[in-house]
């Protein structure tokens, strides 16, 4: 049997093989070391992290729904000093490079993160998430409309010359307008798709699940949704994409890169099989070998329409 | 409260070895988890996947009841209060599930202790016995008080009374069995009465909180149990956090033991 | 046991019961009329209808998704005046309101499609749908941006003086936005949630499951999307709302009415148990019995926040 | 090519009594389904719910193999493809599943055929049992052509034959049974050999196409039963159609049997 190439290059940075973690899924890596050491992973992506670190939303903080879960953590992080010494230090020395997600209430907090990381070393690329569904200010907001995401993805460009993802929201009536603005704007990728805007209720005592009220949709119940917006998308941009949104296996990950994905986030599938990563990697090499590619950029974009 | 010392993770195939009904809606499943049972500490819990619930996706958080070493089996006592429990309810013997173990900070070790105090309410009553067990077994003297709603949700005690020599201390809510009211009551008595250097309760949170206070006021050191709903199960995703006096803390991993002084009710 | 008042009034129709079907997932009701008498609804919907008919897609039309479905089938419809000649026929003189769900590629088309059946007396109210995904003119492009739903929407409203409710996407940045337009122009309800844009992907064959490539998502899966723009669109508007997305059971349908659902709908769930309008309407009566609701009205956006 | 005078819908509560694999991927169930059982006509079909499979929420339309009236019981042959049909076939005797039927247009009576051929390939084979019996019940002669990949995949040979009298024409892919090659052939040239009123087929789009070609060639009216994806199985959603020289139809309840002539490939 040929061996498959695995590598993939999304907008600069290299990745060994397409498969890395959702933002805020896997922390940073630490806590599934029992299960995947984190070398394996084509990259770490690491929770959503703020200048001084925010407290997030009340609990409850999670809802189970159809084949899904809403989350409203609201971006709890320490703040991007705890993130160097600690989750950044973990990582030092370990093969894999790290793309940290960042976040912020205002247009200046996204750059402030940006410029207190950009010559650390041990940062890899930066996923800009302009579509977090659970704060208040920042997040979403920034992210669903043109004028706000080509102010915010042009000044990140300007803090760096590293890899910068854009997460994009599909929360929004034209994926494409929005995909199209955050290239213009210097994205040398975008990923998607963050979670949907959704609501849990518990009909016995008439109150919503989550202390917050609405929360953001994942899992396998988003599927549809994130594979029609990666193929728009893929037909709508040049600069490559990092497609999520429901991937529990390697079937899953191929659909998302015929649909246009070069490499992909597994998300909630790790709370489901901490081993999930693990099986997405060795998924994709076996429909691979299977179908005779032997080379998993051959997927990207292959649909036949 | 931290969890950089935690033993490594474990992800294993359990087998259902029986799963009997034990009280109103209550179940005992004993599994074959030698690796999880071998390794798991007093107050550590498991977060187990429940086969075939396609569309119900995430995993279930149980403490363990006992663990049997030697024979690489482990108990769990549940409660059936929605879907996922239900469906456990009906898995025969037999059954393949997965579990990951053990999680989370333990009981402090009993070694030193004076005299231990602990009181458990519902299905927190499995949560606090291995713990009394150590006690027992480091020759350390323990009381234990068990609340529930009448004599036959009390599925506890004889197990607690064959490890003690002794019935515990139970309450009914109505008065079916024991002391009638709120198992907090005779706690707080008990506290008064007895020299205690450590207390621990695991239970609905007001008889946690009732029970911290009460040993607040008697100068005790207190430790709970917190249960929080769960993504991840291993510290990643902050699904879980409880307010505490230095932050918001993760209960699947920095607990899910606290210092009761430090939990923000 | 104290009788459950289960009538409601949705913007001037007054339904016996709060449950009707969802438009395109009952026909005219005659098809399921084995399993549930048609008069045991508080309304019947009836499939989009346009002038002269519509072929609709090619297949295969539908795709099973977790939890829940996509489906293409593009508004195939004979046109109004079959739907006169056979399905308003078979429903005359049973006793049940006919809520008929109003299809065009034009303004033009909407407004002459209500006007051949303004007179006719077995037509209770309509459900003007501004948002299917499935066509490439009219449908959900009209429903997406506010001038065209002020447009179409006023322009239907002076077609009519019967009960007009404007059935709208989910497939918007802000539905409330939306919501608000339809208000002011004229309607005088809301149904919500169509089908959210999706897509489904054979990885084996390397191409779409479905012929048109993309769909519309319904099913279990949306239910938390759909909650959530109820519970958004009832805290916006004055009107009442019919409430639907993946409702397959009692318990569902009381979550919607929580949210702020005047009424609800079933669609998927016929497909998985033809008896679950039925169930739906004895669950809802079931709750309140439980609950000691003596009118349930009284849920209509009860939820506690 | 319409459904109005269809007999009532039955929506029944089925129990599986057997679930046996009889060939690659091929397994055959019985079920208790009286009331279904007694209606059905051949060429109908049922719309299965797989109990447990929550997140795969859609029915699945099989074929009846063969109707027991009197035992109120009924065979459904059917390969396993997907995740549907892997789930029923590991399904133990005694579990309960709901069918809708019967559903859609049967095949038309045999009465006042002079002679008819049946042509039935894969997974298509059980749907034409049904008529072949009633042929052979009504007296009409009966020729029958089953194609399969390989001799373990011919799993209604027997039934057949022991239905005729005599073996079925039987056609292989790998030679290891009868003909080497696609049924098509040896059923094209039965209709060149024989005289027959109608031709009936069931099977892959492939083969029904040549067989309704073979057949209009030699001017012999032909059916055949079209398999669509089906979500309501009911004549409600439309997304079963299928392009007619009327138009699109639905594969539910205005076929699944067409005339041939009538279907556009
Ligand atoms: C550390 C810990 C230890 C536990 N130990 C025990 C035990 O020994 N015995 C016992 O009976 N129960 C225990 N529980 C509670 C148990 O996890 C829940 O009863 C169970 O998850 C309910 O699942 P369900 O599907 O029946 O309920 P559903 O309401 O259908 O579950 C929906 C979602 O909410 C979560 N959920 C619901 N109730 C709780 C709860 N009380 N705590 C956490 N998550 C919840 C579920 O896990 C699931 O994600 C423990 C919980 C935690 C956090
Ligand atoms: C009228 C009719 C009669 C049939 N009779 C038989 C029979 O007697 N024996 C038999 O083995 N099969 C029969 N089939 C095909 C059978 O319905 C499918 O093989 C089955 O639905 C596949 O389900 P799955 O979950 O294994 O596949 P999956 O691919 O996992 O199913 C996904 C979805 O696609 C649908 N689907 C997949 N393949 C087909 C197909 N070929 N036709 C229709 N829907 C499909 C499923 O129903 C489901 O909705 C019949 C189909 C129809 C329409
Ligand atoms: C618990 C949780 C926390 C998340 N936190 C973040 C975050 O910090 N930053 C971010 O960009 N996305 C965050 N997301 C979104 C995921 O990265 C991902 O976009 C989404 O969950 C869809 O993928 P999935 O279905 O595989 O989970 C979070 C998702 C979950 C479930
Ligand atoms: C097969 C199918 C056909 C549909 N056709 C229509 C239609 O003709 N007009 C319309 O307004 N909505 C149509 N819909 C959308 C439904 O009415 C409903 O808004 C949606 O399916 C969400 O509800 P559910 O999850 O309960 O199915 C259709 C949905 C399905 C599944
Ligand atoms: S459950 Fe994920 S951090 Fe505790
Ligand atoms: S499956 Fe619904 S019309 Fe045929």
């Amino acid at each position: 049997m040929t061996q498959v190439n695995m590598a993939v290059n999304l907008g600069g940075l290299e990745m060994k093989n397409p498969v890395t973690v959702a933002s805020g899924t896997y922390a940073a890596g630490r806590e599934y070391n029992d299960f995947v050491p984190v070398e394996m992973l084509g990259a770490v992506t690491t929770k959503g992290v703020s200048l001084n670190g925010w407290e997030g939303n009340a609990s409850p903080r999670i809802a189970e729904t159809p084949s899904g879960m809403l989350n409203s953590i609201g971006l709890q992080n320490p703040g991007v000093a705890v993130l160097k010494e600690k989750d950044l230090s973990w990582l030092e020395g370990r093969d894999v490079p790290v793309i940290v997600n960042v976040s912020g209430h205002s247009f200046e907090e996204y750059v402030q993160v940006i410029e207190s990381l950009d010559d650390d070393d041990r940062v890899s690329a930066y996923e800009v998430n302009i579509s977090c569904p659970n704060v208040d200010s920042g997040g979403m907001t920034f992210g669903t409309h043109v004028p706000s995401v080509e102010k915010i993805v042009g000044l990140c460009r300007e803090a760096t010359k590293k890899p910068m993802i854009v997460k994009l929201s599909p929360n929004v009536t034209d994926v494409t307008e929005i995909a199209r603005a955050a290239e213009a704007s210097g994205a040398d990728a975008l990923s998607l798709i963050n979670t949907l805007l959704g609501m849990a209720i518990d009909a016995r005592t008439r109150k919503p699940v989550l202390a917050r009220v609405v929360g953001g949709l994942s899992g396998p119940a988003v599927k549809p949704v994130a594979l029609r917006m990666v193929w728009q998308v893929h037909n709508a941009v040049n600069v490559p994409i990092l497609g999520m949104g429901g991937i529990m296996n390697g079937t899953d990950a191929v659909e998302f890169m015929l649909a246009g994905a070069t490499a992909v986030s597994v998300g909630t599938a790790n709370f489901v099989n901490p081993l999930a990563t693990r099986e997405v990697i060795e998924g994709i090499r076996a429909y691979c070998e299977e179908q005779g590619v032997t080379d998993v950029n051959e997927l990207v974009g292959g649909l036949q329409c | 409260m931290c969890c950089e010392d935690r033993s490594g993770l474990i992800h294993e195939r359990i087998t259902l070895l029986s799963n009997e009904k034990v009280g109103p809606r209550l179940f005992v499943m004993r599994v074959e988890s030698p690796r999880i049972a071998q390794a798991l500490l007093p107050g550590q819990f498991t977060h187990v996947r429940i086969p075939q619930m396609e569309s119900h996706i995430l995993r279930r958080p149980f403490s363990v009841y006992e663990t049997f070493p030697e024979e690489g089996t482990m108990d769990i006592l549940y409660q059936v209060v929605g879907y996922g429990t239900e469906f456990l309810s009906q898995l025969p013997a037999g059954t393949q599930l997965d579990q990951i173990g053990p999680i989370g900070r333990p009981w402090d070790a009993p070694e030193g202790e004076t005299r231990v105090l602990a009181v458990a309410g519902g299905a927190g009553a499995p949560a606090t016995f291995m713990q009394v067990k150590r006690c027992v077994e480091a020759g350390v003297p323990v009381d234990v008080v068990l609340g529930a709603q009448n004599a036959s949700a009390l599925v506890t005690r004889e197990r607690y009374a064959a490890l003690l020599g002794a019935d515990p201390v139970c309450a009914t809510d109505d008065g079916s069995y024991g002391f009638k009211g709120f198992a907090t009551i005779p706690a707080a008595e008990l506290m008064q009465k007895n020299e205690y250097s450590r207390v621990i309760t695991c239970g609905p949170e007001p008889l946690m909180r009732a029970v911290a206070n009460s040993a607040a006021e008697a100068g005790i050191a207190c430790q709970v149990s917190m249960e929080r709903r769960m993504a991840c199960g291993v510290g990643a995703c902050l699904s879980c956090v409880v307010e505490t006096a230095q932050g918001k803390k993760r209960a699947c991993v920095d607990g899910p033991i606290f210092e009761a002084d430090q939990v923000v009710w």
